[in-house]
């Protein structure tokens, strides 16, 4: 089983050089921890920035930059800032490469669930909305299972969705799944120490086992 | 030029009265027009719907309109940083309408640009989307849009002139652009005014001729939600 | 009758403090000469300017500084520049107060042509349509009738039009009218040495005259 | 950040090959891509579709490849500075596609924003109306109007970054950013190309994001039309 780390480890070989990456709060933000110091990426903060780079030491603290889960934050060399207009424009117009981002439910269609629970305080969806109906490439980064044991892979989402057909691959604390195209979760990777049969059991939409299934390296 | 220069924010916002729609720059705490929210809190204007990405935390920016239920309404992408906001609206004192981020940087910017609809992907096939029309263009599914326009924007920016061109800094930007070409009236205030002729016309990021009102803001305070620092 | 210098002198009266103005190439471009010094006005390029100064001398040529007539120009204290989406969105949005443009033709109900003669080679629109279309208040400078002696003020365009129902006021050699919204041409002005007779004769298109037409002084 | 520094002109167009859309920065002849344009000529490429505001005079811009006869078709606002051009056009050699020029720019801007269509008031009752989609909003008519994209663009910007951030200067801004942003693979070239951390992040115009090759061009011409000058 992995933790958040090892989560964010492992979606963090799926990041090739010259990327440009938008990454999603919680578990998403770790992942800049481990991206490959010889990959050249750039990471894009939706409310204005190309370039994020490391939270600021103390003295470097500026109100005037933050990031999209407005924590503090530094620039990279070569960075560019713009209007929030101008960002979503890059995220709409495909010019992102790969989103990752968290998820309470993904569908086996590929639909995405993060942004709304009935019942609860509903906080809005900010950007989530246009990167999962724009990106190209979207990685979801959640456990397989909610606290209280229930797949959180499902045959139909059953919150309300934020984007549909979207997700093409999902990285969990058991797992690594591509969502196929017509449908369907196939497993291609183990967390360490976890079996075949415990993934089957904690996914409840169609999963599709081909062949050894190899425990994933990270 | 045109000399647009008002003595402070109280005179800026002279002829904002009760129930107009308002733009309100920023994003979190970031580029919010500190002084404009303060005197509006002086001027206790009420009825207002406020266009603006989020709604302020409970003791700062337009968390502090809420508070004094000067606010009818929030049109945002994402609120709920603060207490009271979640109690008004719950109790169903406050309206709200939550607009993807995208979607509701794009209907400003088509505000201001005078294109009264448009076609976004954002939101298909949720509940974004009830009573929208939706249509296909090369295979995707998408959404139409329509402009949002103001009678006042506040926006707030770094460096200001007298004509009203204005520089934005870091991240503060956000919103504000487009914002100050979707009011009808804009108002515009900024931490530094500065002599005609100062800005390099090539570093201009928004036109004065969105704006129709600047002064230069006091005792900016420029609060940050989360502080997150690098321990070295 | 009114000279090109004297059509441009007659518009500059229609200027008034605070406004932001497009002219057009030809006539209209004259009209910047006639603006008095006392009038804080802005006039715009749709190439990109906001704050266009006086052609430059010999020493201060540069060709990254054109109007949209593609002429060398200089920039005012306080001018802003930007891209051609900026630009009209700044025409389409109905920011520019005052829109000055020539033209072949004018309805009276408003309709303009003025970029296309069929048989002609046909250079095309340039910004003609988007200013047409969007702006609040636009002023015709124009000669009365063609080099034929063929009226310009028409019941309707026999050329293509470049925008319906936009015109709201027409300066030529002979007049200064307005285009009622109803339709139709009032009389407000003559030219020095022009009767009511001859403006008569030479306008097609519906004429409405009220009591006595003042001279226009320029 | 990613390098996306090639050596010229012809490295840079490499793979352009027949029959592929070009957009072409500039207006009148400030701001075009002067080095890219000799290295379409040295290549040879034909039938080419070029989106460009103008389409240059008979010996500079684009007047080149028409003399060459490399073009299929032009889509811009306004043609004809130039007369090989018109015996092309009326001996049918030459497809030739006019759009409004507020249009031009909003169709490339929404291409590259990801936009399929949206409207606008321009050529509503006119021939450009012909066969669009018409629609009232708020009492006036508008058209429908579909984004621009092009296989390749051709920018040229007075100052870039290797990674592909850009500066324009003057009016030649004009077209460039948004074709910047519109092309599967955006080529600048740039008058002064500098390294990493040269070009302030609050000042770029065009974000790195846009652009996939950069180079420092060689020899500009910068021609002017119009000459205009005031004496004294």
């Amino acid at each position: 089983m992995l933790d958040k780390n090892g989560i964010a480890k492992r979606i963090a070989k799926e990041v090739k050089d010259g990327m440009y990456i938008n990454l999603g709060i919680g578990i998403p933000t770790l992942v800049a921890n481990y991206i490959p110091d010889n990959l050249n990426v750039v990471l894009q903060s939706e409310n204005g920035l190309l370039g994020i780079g490391p939270f600021p030491t103390e003295d470097k603290v500026d109100p005037d930059l933050i990031n999209a889960g407005k924590q503090t934050i530094t620039m990279m060399p070569g960075s560019a800032l713009f209007s929030s207009a101008e960002s979503f424009a890059m995220i709409r117009g495909g010019h992102i490469h790969l989103t990752i981002l968290g998820a309470m439910e993904v569908s086996e269609n590929g639909d995405i669930a993060n942004w709304k629970v009935p019942g609860k305080m509903v906080k809005g969806m900010g950007g989530a909305m246009d990167l999962v109906a724009s990106a190209n490439n979207i990685i979801v980064a959640m456990q397989h299972c909610s606290k209280d044991g229930a797949s959180k892979l499902l045959p139909t989402c059953t919150l309300p969705i934020t984007g549909i057909k979207c997700v093409k691959k999902i990285v969990t604390d058991l797992a690594v799944l591509d969502v196929l195209p017509q449908g369907g979760f196939k497993l291609l990777e183990r967390a360490p120490g976890v079996s075949v049969e415990q993934i089957k059991n904690a996914t409840a939409g169609k999963l599709l086992i081909e062949g050894e299934i190899p425990e994933m390296s990270i | 030029m045109i000399n647009k220069v008002v003595a402070n924010a109280d005179e800026a916002i002279r002829d904002i009265t009760d129930n107009v729609t308002l733009m309100l720059g920023g994003f979190g705490l970031s580029g919010i027009p500190e002084n404009c929210i303060q005197a509006l809190l002086r001027k206790g204007v009420k009825g207002l719907t406020c266009i603006s990405n989020n709604a302020g935390v409970d003791d700062f920016g337009i968390g502090l309109l809420l508070k004094t239920r000067q606010v009818k309404k929030m049109i945002s992408s994402y609120v709920g940083e603060n207490a009271e906001f979640e109690r008004q609206l719950l109790s169903g004192e406050l309206e709200v309408d939550l607009i993807p981020q995208g979607t509701l940087a794009e209907r400003i910017r088509a505000g201001g640009a005078g294109i009264p609809a448009f076609f976004t992907p954002a939101g298909y096939g949720t509940e974004v989307a009830e009573g929208k029309e939706v249509r296909e263009f090369h295979g995707k599914m998408y959404l139409m849009e329509h402009w949002l326009r103001a009678d006042f924007s506040l926006v707030k920016a770094w460096k200001g002139d007298t004509a009203g061109n204005l520089v934005f800094r870091g991240t503060s930007r956000n919103f504000n652009p487009m914002m100050a070409a979707a009011g009808k009236v804009t108002i515009a205030e900024v931490e530094e005014l500065v002599p005609l002729g100062e800005l390099d016309p090539n570093l201009v990021h928004t036109p004065g001729i969105y704006v129709q009102r600047i002064f230069e803001g006091k005792n900016y305070e420029k609060r940050i939600e989360q502080r997150t620092i690098t321990k070295i």
